[in-house]
Formats: C-alpha cells, structure tokens, sequence
C-alpha cells in the first residue's frame, strides 16, 4: 500500500528537482518559471497527500489556494518575461547581468 | 481516506487508450517498412512551405496576443476551480457563501473590466 | 541657583549658536560662535563659583525622563566642574584660533565646534550612564568634519583612522553598560558607582570599558589614530582634541572604570602600569625624533596620558588628584602649545621644524609664550605641570619603584625633546628668509594665549583652587576603591615622632661664643 | 457485469478486472466505430445541403467510404520531417488520440451503464478534455513548419478561450443539480420543466446557457464556423499539416471522438441524457441508451448542419465572442442563477 | 466571532481593497492624465485606513477579542504597528513618485494601485493567523511587487530588476510554501495556534524540516543573507520611487511576519530556531558591510545597507523575549524613518538637465552645489550607521540591550563590533559628499514633495527624535505583549 511517505519522497524530489532547476539552469528563463511551477507542484503533492492522510480537507483547499496563485504568478512571470524579452531580445539567463557589483 | 477504487477503471481505460493509441501510429510504420512503401527522401522529409525551401525559422516570434490569452486564461480558469467545489456546498454554506462568492466575482469582473478596457481582450 | 537649570541652559547655548550657524555668513558665524562661547564661558564661572564645596557629592542635579530607557539626567561633582570649566575655558580661544585660518565654510566649521563643546559638556555632565554614551559617541561627528573637511593633505585618512578607532573601542562598552543596567535595574550614573558588581563579571565589563577608554586616552599601542588626527586636524581641532577629547578617557577611568569595577580594576593594575610604561618611554623617543612640529606634540599628549592612567591606578589620593591635576595641565598646555604652532602655521603654512629657527630674534613675544609652555610641558615648577607630575608620581611611588622610576625616565626624556624642539624653533641662527620675516603676535593671538598662560602659572602656583572642587570627591573615590588596592612594594612605615625637630641644634648650656 | 463474469467460476478480483476490461473495449470500440460512421454522416449531411451526393461508391449508400479511408492511411507511409522533434512529433497524436477516448469513462449512457461512476464525473470530463490542446501544441510545435505552428497557437488560445466559459456554464448545472456526478445530473432533470419535460434546458435562465455551451462546443472543437485551425485557404492543413498515415487519422478520430462527447455531454448536462424527453411513464420503456443516442445524434446533426451554412468566422471576432459576449455573460449568469436559487430556496 | 465583528476589525484592509479596485477602474477609463489624483485618493485611503488603526494601536488591543474569521486574521496590536509603519513607509513612496516618473513621461494611473494592493497585501500580511493568510497576503504583496519593479517598461534595468525579483521570490514563495506544507502534514494544522500546540514537546523531523524551510522563505523575503542575492540587483534595477517602496514596507512586513511566525507559532520551539536566526543575522551584518564596501552605485549601496540592518532586526527577533520583538518593532520605526529619507534623497539626486545621478563618485563634494540635501544625506548616512545623537543608534539600542537582557551578550558583542565594519561604507559616502573636491555633477533642482519627505525624515532621525521614545516604546510594547499572549 502506498503510505504517506511516499508522497512526500515524491514531493521531496520534485522540490529538489524545482531548485535545481532554478539554481543549475544556465540557459532559458522560461525554465526557471517551470520549475517554480515544479516547487509548487511538489508543494501541493504534499498538501493533498497529507490531507488525505489526516483526513483534513484544510490542506486540500490550501492546495487550491496555492494552484490559483500559482497561475497569478506564472501570469505575471510571462508577462515580466515579455517585457524583458522586448528590451533585450533574450531570454537567456546568463545576458540577465545587466547590473554587476 | 477516500476510496479511490472507483477510479481504477479510469485508469486501465487511459491505458488501453494510451495502447491503442500507440498501436495507431508505430504499427502502420511497421507495416510500411514491411510493404517497402517506406522510403523517405530529402524532399519529403522538408517541411512544407507551398512547394519553397524554408523562408525562415518557424518558431519564430509570434504575436504577443497569444501570451494574454493564456494568461487570461489561467486567471479564469482557475476562478471556476473556486466555483466548483462553492457551487455543491451552498446548501451549507447559505447566504454567507453566497455573499463571499459575489464579492470574490466582483473583483475579477472587475479586472476583468480593467484588462477589456486595457484593450487585452482585442485582436485587432 | 536654585531650580535653574545651568547645566541644560550650558548645553543649549551652543546648540542653538551651531544651527545658526549653519545658515549664517562667515563673519556672523563667527561672532555668533564666539559670543555662544563666551556666553557659556560665563555660565561655567556662574557654575563654579555656586558650586557648594563640600557640600552635596552631585550638584545641580537635572532629571527628566524624557526618553524611554534612559533619561535627560545632568548633575556634576567636583571632577565633572573642572573638567566642564577646561572645555568652556578652551572653547572660545578655539573659536579665536579660527578666526582668520579658516575660510572656507566657516559657518559649518563654526557650528562643528559649537556642537563639539554642546557634546563635551555633555559629556561630563550626564548622569545617566546611555545618555553619557550618547554624548561620549556622537563627538565623533564633528571631530571627523573638522578633520574632514579643515584639515591637511591627508585627512581623509586621518578622519577615517580617528573615527573607526574610536567606534570599535567604544561600541564594546555599549554592550558591557547594557549588561550593567540590566545586572542593576538603573542607568543612573551615581547608583551604579556604588554598586557592586560579581567580580567575574567586572572582569569583563571593565576589559569592555578598557576598550573605549583606552583608545580615547589613548593608551600605547592603540594611540596611532592620535599622531595622525592631530597633525591633520586645523589649529582649533588639534587644540580642542588634545585639550579636551583625551580627557574623556581619562574621565571614563575616574567615573566607570574605577567606583564601578574596582577589582577588576585592582586586577588589571599591572597592564594599565605596563602600557603606561611603554607609552611613557616609547612615545617620548618617537617624539624625539619627530620634524613634525605636531605630531611631536601628538607623541608628548600620549606620554602625558600615560602619567594619567598611572596616576589613576595607583589607588591613592595622591595618585588620583596627580592624574586629574595633569589632565587640567594638559588640556591647557598641550592646547596652548598646539596654539603656538598654529601662529606660525598660519604664516608660514608648513609645520617642519626645520623651517623656522631662531624665532626668538624676529617674535619675542611669542618666544616667551612658547618657552612657557614649553616648561609647563616638561613640568618646571611653577607651572600646572609640576604640580600633577609630582603628585602622580608621589602616588604611584607608593605602589611601585619600578613604574615610578620608567615614568621618571619619561618625564626626563620629555625635558629632552621639549627643549630640543624649542631649541630648533625659537634659537638658533634664521636660516629661512621667510620666517625670519615673520611678525610677532597679533591682538587675536594675544586673547588666545595670555588666557592660558595665566591659567598655567595659577594652576602651578596655587593648586588647591583646582584641588579643593575635587578633594571630596576624590576622597570618596578612594574609599571606594580602597577595598581592592592591590599589593604594592612601598614600605610606608608610621613615623615615630622624635619630639625634636630633627635638624634642631642642640643648644648647648652656657656655650661658648 | 462483475457477477456475470463470477459466475464463470472466476474470483471476484479477477472477474472484475475482467469485466472493467470488457467495459473499457465496449465503450472504446463503439466510440471509434461511431466516429467512423459519424464522419460519413457529416460528409454526407454536408453532400445534401451542397446538393450534392457525398459518399457513395464504398459499400451501400458509400456505407464503408470511412472504413475505406481507414485502410488507406494505414497503409501510408509515415513521414517524419527532418526537421521535426520526432519524440514530441510523434507523441501528439498519441495524446489527442487516448484523451478523446479517456474522457469517455465516466460518461453515462444509461442509469446503470457508465464504467465509472464517480462523483465528479464532469470535473473529469472537464479536465480530460482540457488536456486535448496539449495534443495541438506539441504537433505544431514539433512540426517546426510554418502553418503548423501558426495553427496551434490559434488553436491553443481559440480553445482555452472557450473553455473559460464552458467552466462557468459547467457552474451553472451544477448549481442547479447540487452535483458533479453526471447521472446525478441527469437523474436531477427528470420533470424539471413544468414536471414533465426531462431537460434543463427549458428552464428560461438555463436556456440561453445552452445556446451558449453549444456555440462554445463548436469552438472548442474547432468546427465550422470556429474551424479556423485548419483554415485551407490560409493554413493549408492547420496543425496536421505535417502529419500522414495513422498519425494524421489520430487526428482525425480524436477531433470526431470530441465532437461527438460534446454532443452528448449537451444532451446530458442540459437535455436529460438518458432520460426520455418528457417524464411520461411509457417513455420510459425505451432503454435509455437510445434516448441518449438520439439525442447526440440530433446535436451532431445540427453540429453538421452549422458547417454547411455558416460562414467561418474571423479569428477577431471568434476572440470577440468568447472573451467579450460568452465570458461576460456566463459570469453573469453564475450570479444570477445562484442568487435566484438561494432566494427561492432552492438549498433550504 | 460573528460577521459583523470581523469585518469591523478588517476595516483597514476593506478601504484599501476598495480604494484598489476603484483605482483600477478609474486607471482603465480615465488614463494616465489624472494620476496625480488617483495618487491623492491612495495617500488618502492608506490615511484613513491609518487613522482606523489607532484605537488598536493605543488601547493595545491583543487576544481572541481582535480575531477576524475564526483564527484567520489577527487584527491585534502588533499587526497595527507594523501596518502603521507600512502606510507610512507606502504614502511616502506615493508621495515621491509623481514627480520621478512625470520626468520620464511614465507616470500611469496603475502606480498608486499597485502600491495600494501590495500594501493590501503586507496588511493582511503581517495580520496572519493561519498559515493560508500568510501566505495569501504575501502572495498579493509579492504580486503587486514584482509588476512595480518592472514598471518602467522602457527600462533594461528595470525589466531584469522585475524578473531576477520574481525569479528569486517565486522561490522564495515556494520554499515557504514547501515548509508550510511539511508542518501542516507534521502538525496537522495550519493554524497558527495549532501548529504551536502540536509543536510543544519533541519537535519530530518533518516538522524541523518545515521550520527551516520556513525560516528560510522568510529570510529570502527579507533579503537576510545567504538568501540576499537579488537584492542589489532588485534595488538598483527598479525604478527609485519603487525600490523606495521596496526598501522600506515590505521590509516590515516580512520581519513582522517572521516576528509573528517565529514567536507564535514556533514559539515553544525557540531553542530549534535561535541559532538559525542567530547565524543569519550575524551573516547579514557582516554581507551588508562587507559588500557594500565596493559598491559604485548608491543605489545597491543602500541595498546592502538593507541587508545589514536586516541582520540587526533579527538579533532582536533571537532574544525572543517581548523586549525583543519590541526592540524588533522600534527598529524598523527607525529603518523605515532612515530608509525612507536615504532614498528621497536619491531622489533628488540631479544633474543639470534633471537626469538622475546614481553613481557615487558622482556625488563628490555635492556639499558645494545641494548644501541642505548633503547634509540630509550625511544624517542619514551616520544614522544607518547608528552613530548617536543620530535616530538610528536608538534602533540598534534597543536591540542590543533586548539581546543582553536575553543572555546574547556574544551575539551583542559580535554583532555591534561588526557594526563598525558598516560605518566605514557609510563614511565613504560622507566622505565624499562633504569632504571631497566637487565634481560639479549634482546641481538638478528637486520636487517640493520630495523635500518635504527629505525634511520630515531628517528630522525624526534627528536627536530630536529621542523625544519619540516613549511613545514608540510604549506602542512597541503594548504591540509585542500582544504577540506573546499565548506565551
């Protein structure tokens, strides 16, 4: 039977796969917006799975919460995203060095 | 816990499906190798541009419209996901509930309004 | 005097004369900064002649609880009187020194000493121990704009020095008053002198003070800002920085460090005595050979404090009037010497010794100044010099030969480069054309230095003027500290009066003549 | 169908594995044998409005015409252009294929005919059929071609645009069926107009819904007059562009396979699904599959007959009406029609 | 706790959300022309919602009578000192703006309601009783922050400043997020005082993972080093009113919230987090110096002055006694008082032709051309540097002496004899604003308002701001035993 904890070693991955990706990703900014989605994802994994467990329904609409700011934030990252990609004609992550110091 | 047993047949359903579905596209590729009608060249493995060579790369810039759209989307998309679960319990939460929602629908109609007067909504 | 509140109305003077200063033309600068001086100058002869001697420990006590965890208390005794008459005594002839040097910004500079002597009297007047603080830090502000922005070539360097050195001493000892207010429940200055502290705890709240205070002093070897500051600062800066600011230590010692911790005090003697001694020889022979006419007088400051510290640790009356008598000698001396390199500074606009010589021949006048000084330097008899040099060294004498001999040492080698400065200076031929052309004090000139001098000569001829304010006090110090004197060498035995004058000569019956 | 297979001797595990797995291929292969005869029906519908014949030489009446097509793109070749990301490539007709036939589980065709039987049935069918414009974009994306490209993106905004308000509409039943279960909804429909008539849709706030969630559906599946995705004089062959052989016809069956859950989900959601039109006793004799049946038909039908009449849209005013006419509206309908519920005392 | 009792306690936060959406509204029809009015109509609406805190505020109401929804939100008197601070710290970055961005043609009616929403955000924020609230509010906070700082669209800066923000903070959030998680599963609750219930006793694994993770989020929010990162780079990047903005309210409110989340809900733990704290705060004031040392842009140098005084926020926040959170909450006073008045005065920065001086060697000898706007700039300098009679010595005061009272005399120790390290950038600036040969750079005339915020800011970091110690003392007081009721 699959337990709890095998939710969060799922979640646990995700999440470290996530800051990975942002921390690692040297080439596209869409990539670092993915994988603040794959934290959040891990996030709700968590929260769901622990909801069920507990028999609470307090996580499962803290997931839904989360799901909707979620997208607010990617809504807003792509439009941050096109506004840069206008000025500087990339979105590679290592030309974001305008400013240095 | 949830019993979750009545989605085991929604499961094996998506695998037969996700089966078939690959059975659709790899077996007649078998078979035309088998046939002898695979027999691919140069001109037509080229993508198609009215009979020309590639202009230029088709992942090109496209129209920024389209990122609204989506963006649009999320927000609204996941408005309904609030009126779901609202939508089944008015029963329970009555008047009170109800209230909430309106002023929940207030808001993004308002932003709603904001971006249509914004010109977001356009296509022109 | 009674409900006036002098010691405010000191403060305030000052204060308002610096912010006006900041919107005021040049001239009216600079005779609003020296009518505020003067004003307050006036004040703190009111303040002494009504101070009660003998009377109440603290006088003209002032306590508002203005401020949340600390409070507007002011209140001094005989220490903090003498100490506050130096700084309104110094303040005008600083004003005075600036008059015509300094052209440029003269209302900002103005305002910087006008808050510098709001600070000072701050300083030794506050009776709460945060408000002290407040007042002891914030007199780096102006000292580093007058270094700043009026001082030499390299002042920059010498403001930043002066500055770090003494936040990095003194923010230890914010740490060490935060423990002792909350160990003893008040930040009023006078409870905390009286209580007693765990003594495994005074050996870190002291060490914590030591910090400050040595660097304030400033003790060898964290007196190198002292050298640098002094020779960049303008006249009136360097005067106001040896005449008062290194007094602040000292009075740290006197008001925290001794009533507050006196074990650890009596335990840490040895490494107040062993710096003492290093400073006392080490800095005369740096002076020795020094072509910088101020930075020489830099090195004699640090050799004097040296006297100071030991005076201080001596743990006894004589010891502890010595040291405060030398402070007083010192703030005038030192800031009088520092006057008379200013005068030919300001003409001649460079302060190597081998550039001037045989002034004595073309400024007579102004030879006698510095030869005064000059002695009251070295301590010739006579002058306030002599007088804090003698009892510090009576004191300390009775607690080590050893360190009593080292500082004699110094004080002899303070004779040697005293005298071969002024030798260098004021005899010899006129080699330089340009300084032997050099006019003899002005009228200025004059009202900055006879005042002094004439302090000098009082304070050696008749010191019990000085003396009586403190003796209580001083007294009431030493039986605070009396607990913890620590070993000494001396062999004091009670005399056994003979019943004949010792020297009488026995008159022989029927002599024969 | 778990005790049939019991009484063969098997245990109930495994006899109901069994009978799951037999559920799944009758609905899977019926569904695809439907989607065959419906794009005959289309072409034939479109054939009598255009007077012309249609489908006619394959079979009785050009009966096999579909089945015929069929034989022939399976023996095509599989062109995989060179330029093509040939994983992803390959990958998007697979997903369009299995989420068309998925969404079909939870779908009921009688009280007691539905293979799963859960209670957010229309959640499920919702999601499933959301995930069908992955299938669009991965195709045009890998193609790496122009009009593929340019079409799934139309297709993309065109079909998440109309899903926005499909939600809201979705709401709309739900408040008045207090569940997401589909025959829950269904069963909730029956006399619900005047007490005799099996359909929500009669219901005079409901029915401009219905008008809206059936335009919706032409959109959302991209049928005339929405079928701007493959828009021949512009966009050669839209998102299929590069596609041949079975990968091509997967397209194909997925777009009818969704067409045609469209057309039931409008007979169950607004017109009483299984239920007979009007709540009269003898009606009811009549297995309520064919009721249901008839129905869809009815709506593909008229799914046809908009094709043939209509003129396409522009992709501005298709933007228009779904961001500006439906979602408005169907906000707007969520508050009235929960506010009327709540003061009529619908939840009391 | 029935409807109208709640929605009483939120008044705050229901004139902002209403004054937001208005705004929004009036921004759509009415353009950019009147954005000095919808600017108006913000200030007025933060005022008011102001003025709806004081009863709060002075009657220092705490405990179950000013709990909103349930556990929810808690409208007590913390939360009304750090929302006063943040209306502050939100009007003067209103205040400041009209002027800046009318010289750059950008100023749009969307600034006030952005600024308005993301204060909406912290107010609801730092009055978090449920781990939802929290991160509600600091999601719409966040959210407005990230259009704000890429408000300047024409601006490279400004665009990268905008992603390297929402890049960092989206991780940040979900970090916070991912820790919330693991405590709601290991407690089984995400409120507030169940989480601390739970917590009493052994503190099992999962839930010190969801502590630190926590503690971690919270420390990217408030730019504590080693999650300080962005900061430099979000400050330079973004336009000045709004790194203002950035410098000053957010900061509270994310300090607020730790406060919150540090003393209520891990309260019982605060052995398991002293020595995190402790450690970052240490980093921070010794990152904040040492990287401000280098730095050519004044901009990124109050940056790292930011991160440094984060690092002494939090010493108070590790003594975790009320004095603590009371030092906690007196110094952000002062931070907001100093920040504020920094960043006005960067402001007004200007050469000849209005265009904005940034660079530092720029600024040499200004004393010359902006003699009352150097000298602002020199208090202020000093006063980051908690040099007394200056205001912000008081900052460090109080947090010094709540850490000594709580037995950190180390920490005390090592954090003020850092300090000294932050004087010396602070004394390059002074050093060549006052002491150096003029360039001749800085002549540009300034907005009215922006002299005033100047002069009202100076003069609170002024000694006269002492006289403000006892009121601030007793409404930090009354504030921080709200927080340790439960205790």
């Amino acid at each position: 039977m699959i337990g709890v904890e095998h939710y969060i070693t799922v979640s646990a991955v995700l999440f470290v796969l996530g800051v990975l990706g942002i921390f690692l990703n040297r080439k596209n900014v869409i990539t670092i917006l993915m994988s603040v989605e794959l934290i959040l994802l891990a996030v709700n994994i968590n929260l769901v799975a622990f909801s069920v467990f507990l028999n609470d329904l307090v996580g499962q609409v803290f997931a839904m919460f989360v799901l909707t700011v979620a997208a607010a934030e990617a809504a807003i990252g792509l439009a941050i995203l096109v506004i840069y990609y206008r000025k500087r004609g990339t979105i590679a992550v290592e030309d974001a060095a305008q400013m240095r110091g | 816990m949830v019993d979750l047993s009545q989605y085991l047949p929604i499961l094996i359903f998506i695998f037969i499906a996700v089966g078939l579905s690959c059975l659709f596209v790899f077996l007649p590729m078998g078979v035309s190798r088998l046939t002898g009608t695979h027999n691919p060249d140069a001109e037509k493995l080229s993508e198609y541009e009215c009979g020309f060579p590639a202009f230029e790369d088709a992942r090109s810039q496209f129209d920024v419209r389209f990122y609204l759209v989506a963006i649009s989307f999320i927000i609204f998309d996941l408005e309904a996901a609030f009126l779901f679960p609202w939508a089944v319990s008015l029963d329970e939460t009555q008047w009170l509930g109800w209230g909430a929602m309106m002023v929940f629908l207030t808001i993004l109609a308002i932003g709603l309004a904001y971006e249509w007067k914004k010109g977001a909504l356009d296509w022109e | 005097m009674d409900g006036f509140p002098i010691l405010s109305v000191m403060l305030l003077v000052p204060l308002i004369a610096g912010i006006a200063c900041f919107f005021l033309d040049a001239p009216a600068a600079r005779m609003t900064a020296l009518v505020a001086t003067l004003i307050d100058l006036a004040l703190g002869i009111v303040l002494w002649l009504n101070y009660d001697i003998g009377g109440a420990q603290w006088q003209f006590v002032e306590k508002a609880p203005l401020f949340a965890g600390f409070s507007w208390a002011l209140g001094i005794d005989g220490i903090a009187l003498m100490l506050i008459m130096l700084s309104v005594f110094l303040m005008p002839i600083c004003i005075l020194a600036g008059w015509d040097s300094i052209k440029t910004r003269v209302g900002e500079y103005m305002a910087a000493f006008l808050f510098m002597e709001v600070l000072m009297i701050g300083v030794f007047a506050a009776q709460d121990i945060f408000l002290f603080y407040i007042f002891f830090e914030a007199g780096l502000i102006p000292m580093y704009l007058i270094i700043g922005v009026w001082g030499g070539a390299n002042r920059i360097y010498a403001s930043y020095k002066f500055f770090l050195y003494t936040l990095l001493g003194s923010v230890l000892m914010l740490i060490a008053m935060f423990w002792m207010v909350n160990e003893a429940g008040t930040s009023d200055i006078p409870t905390l002198m009286q209580y007693d502290f765990a003594p495994e705890a005074q050996t870190w709240l002291w060490l914590a003070f030591f910090a400050s205070f040595a660097v304030k002093m400033p003790m060898w070897p964290v007196h190198t800002w002292l050298p640098d500051a002094h020779v960049q600062a303008p006249t009136a800066g360097s005067v106001i920085l040896a005449g008062v600011l290194l007094k602040m230590g000292g009075y740290g010692f006197i008001r925290f460090s001794l009533p507050m911790f006196p074990e650890a005090s009596a335990q840490f003697a040895w490494l107040v005595f062993i710096l003492s001694m290093i400073a006392v020889v080490y800095t005369s022979l740096v002076a020795l050979v020094q072509n910088d006419m101020k930075k020489l007088i830099a090195y004699s400051s640090v050799a004097h404090m040296a006297i100071v510290t030991v005076g201080l640790f001596a743990f006894n009356v004589q010891g502890l009037e010595g040291a405060m008598i030398v402070m007083l000698s010192h703030g005038l001396v030192s800031g009088a010497l520092f006057l008379c390199v200013g005068v030919i500074y300001d003409r001649l606009h460079t302060r190597e010794i081998d550039r001037y010589g045989g002034l004595s021949i073309n400024m007579p006048k102004y030879a006698v100044f510095f030869l005064l000084f000059t002695m009251a330097s070295i301590g010739l008899p006579g002058t306030s010099g002599f007088v804090g040099e003698f009892l510090s060294l009576a004191g300390i004498y009775q607690v080590s030969t050893l360190v009593t001999l080292v500082c004699t040492t110094g004080i002899i080698l303070g004779a040697g480069y005293m005298l071969y400065l002024y030798r260098r200076v004021a005899f010899g031929d006129q080699v330089n054309e340009d300084a032997a052309s050099m006019k003899d004090l002005n009228a200025r000139e004059w009202a900055m230095l006879a005042p002094i001098a004439a302090a000098v000569l009082w304070m050696g001829v008749y010191p019990e003027s000085f003396l009586a304010p403190m003796r209580a006090d001083i007294a009431a110090l030493d039986a605070r500290i009396a607990r913890a004197t620590p070993e000494n060498d001396s062999q004091l035995n009670v005399g056994t009066p003979t019943g004949v004058i010792a020297n009488a000569v026995e008159h022989s019956e029927g002599g024969e003549h | 169908m778990t005790e049939f297979f019991q009484s063969f001797g098997m245990s109930y595990e495994f006899a109901w594995f069994v009978a799951t797995i037999s559920g799944i291929l009758l609905i899977a292969l019926p569904v695809m044998l439907a989607v065959a005869m419906i794009i005959y029906v289309d072409r034939k519908v479109l054939g009598a409005i255009m007077l012309r014949r249609g489908p006619n030489v394959v079979g009785p009446f050009g009966l096999l015409q579909s089945f015929a097509d069929g034989l022939k793109v399976f023996l095509q070749e599989t062109i995989i252009p060179s330029a093509a990301n040939k994983g992803i490539f390959l990958l998007a007709p697979i997903i369009t294929f299995t989420v068309a036939l998925a969404a079909w589980a939870v779908m009921p065709f009688d009280a007691k005919m539905v293979l799963a039987d859960i209670n957010v049935g229309l959640l499920y069918i919702l999601a499933i059929s959301s995930l069908g414009v992955y299938g669009v974009v991965m195709s045009g994306w890998a193609s790496n071609s122009k009009y593929p490209f340019f079409s799934a993106m139309r297709a993309a905004a065109q079909m998440i645009s109309y899903e926005v308000s499909i939600g809201f509409i979705l709401v709309c039943v739900v408040l008045f069926a207090g569940t997401f279960n589909l025959n829950g909804i269904i069963t909730a429909q029956e006399g619900f107009g005047l007490g005799v008539i099996n359909a929500y849709a009669v219901h005079p706030l409901l029915f401009p819904m219905w008008v809206v969630f059936f335009i919706s559906c032409l959109a959302e599946t991209a049928r005339a007059p929405f079928d701007l995705t493959e828009a021949e004089s512009e966009l050669v062959a839209g998102f299929q562009t590069e596609y041949s052989s079975m990968s091509f016809a997967l397209f194909w069956l997925g777009e009818y396979a969704n067409i045609l859950l469209m057309c039931m989900l409008n007979a169950v959601l607004f017109w009483g699904g299984w239920l007979p039109p009007i709540d009269w006793e003898p009606l009811y004799a009549v297995p309520g599959i064919v009721w249901l049946l008839l129905k869809t038909f009815v709506f593909f039908f008229m799914f046809s007959w908009i094709w043939g009449t209509v003129p396409r849209y522009r992709y501005d005013q298709l933007m228009r009406l779904g961001w500006k006419v439906f979602l408005p509206m169907s906000l707007i309908f969520v508050a009235v029609i929960s506010g009327y519920l709540m003061a009529t005392g619908h939840y009391s | 706790m029935d409807l109208s009792t709640s929605l009483q306690l939120i008044i705050p936060e229901l004139i902002l959300t209403a004054t937001g959406l208005v705004l929004l509204l009036a921004a759509a029809w009415g353009g950019d022309k009147p954005a000095r009015l919808f600017t108006g109509i913000a200030i007025a609406a933060l005022f008011a919602s102001g003025i709806a805190l004081v009863p709060t505020l002075h009657d220092g109401l705490m405990g179950v009578e000013t709990n909103a929804f349930g556990t929810l939100f808690k409208a007590d008197s913390y939360a009304a000192f750090a929302k006063a601070l943040i209306y502050l710290a939100a009007i003067g970055a209103l205040v400041v703006a009209p002027a800046w961005f009318d010289k750059r043609g950008a100023m749009r009616s969307e600034y006030p309601v952005l600024i308005v929403f993301a204060t909406l955000g912290m107010s609801i924020m730092v009055s978090a009783g449920d781990f939802i609230t929290l991160y509600l509010g600091l999601e719409l906070n966040s959210l407005a922050a990230y259009v704000l700082a890429a408000f300047l669209r024409d601006d490279r800066r400004s665009a990268e400043a905008g992603l390297k923000y929402f890049v960092l903070g989206a991780l940040a959030s979900g970090i916070l997020l991912y820790g919330m998680s693991l405590l709601y599963g290991f407690t089984g609750s995400t409120d507030f005082a169940g989480v601390r219930e739970a917590l009493n006793g052994e503190l099992s694994t999962g839930a010190l993972f969801g502590l630190v993770f926590v503690l971690a989020g919270l420390a990217f929010k408030i730019a504590a080093a080693p999650f300080h990162m962005w900061t430099p780079d979000v400050y330079e990047g973004a336009p000045t009113p709004v790194t203002t903005f950035f410098a000053t309210a957010p900061k509270v409110a994310a300090v607020a919230l730790l406060g919150r989340v540090a003393f209520d809900v891990f309260g019982g733990q605060v052995d398991a987090w002293r020595q995190i704290v402790i450690f970052i705060a240490l980093l921070s004031i010794v990152i904040g110096a040492l990287g401000a040392i280098g730095q050519e842009n004044i901009k990124r140098l109050l940056a790292y002055s930011s991160i440094n005084n984060v690092g002494f926020i939090l010493i108070g926040v590790a003594a975790a006694t009320a004095a603590g959170a009371s030092a906690m909450l007196v110094y952000l006073f002062i931070y907001v008082a100093m920040s504020l008045g920094s960043f006005v005065a960067v402001l007004m920065l200007k050469d000849s032709v209005g265009n904005d001086v940034e660079n530092i060697s720029s600024m040499a000898g200004m004393v010359k051309e902006q003699p009352l706007l150097s000298w602002c700039l020199f208090f202020l300098m000093l006063s980051l540097a908690g040099i007394p009679p200056l205001f912000g010595f008081w900052g460090k005061f109080v947090v010094f002496q709540a850490a000594v009272e709580a037995d950190l005399v180390i920490l005390a120790a090592l954090g003020i004899a850092a300090s000294v390290i932050g004087a010396f950038y602070y004394l390059k600036v002074c050093k060549i604003i006052m002491f150096d040969d003029s360039a001749g750079v800085v002549t540009g005339k300034s907005a009215t308002s922006h002299w005033v915020l100047l002069l009202i800011t100076s003069a609170i970091i002024s000694p006269l701001g002492y006289l403000l110690t006892p009121s601030l003392g007793d409404l930090s007081d009354k504030a921080a035993e709200a927080l340790f009721l439960t205790l």
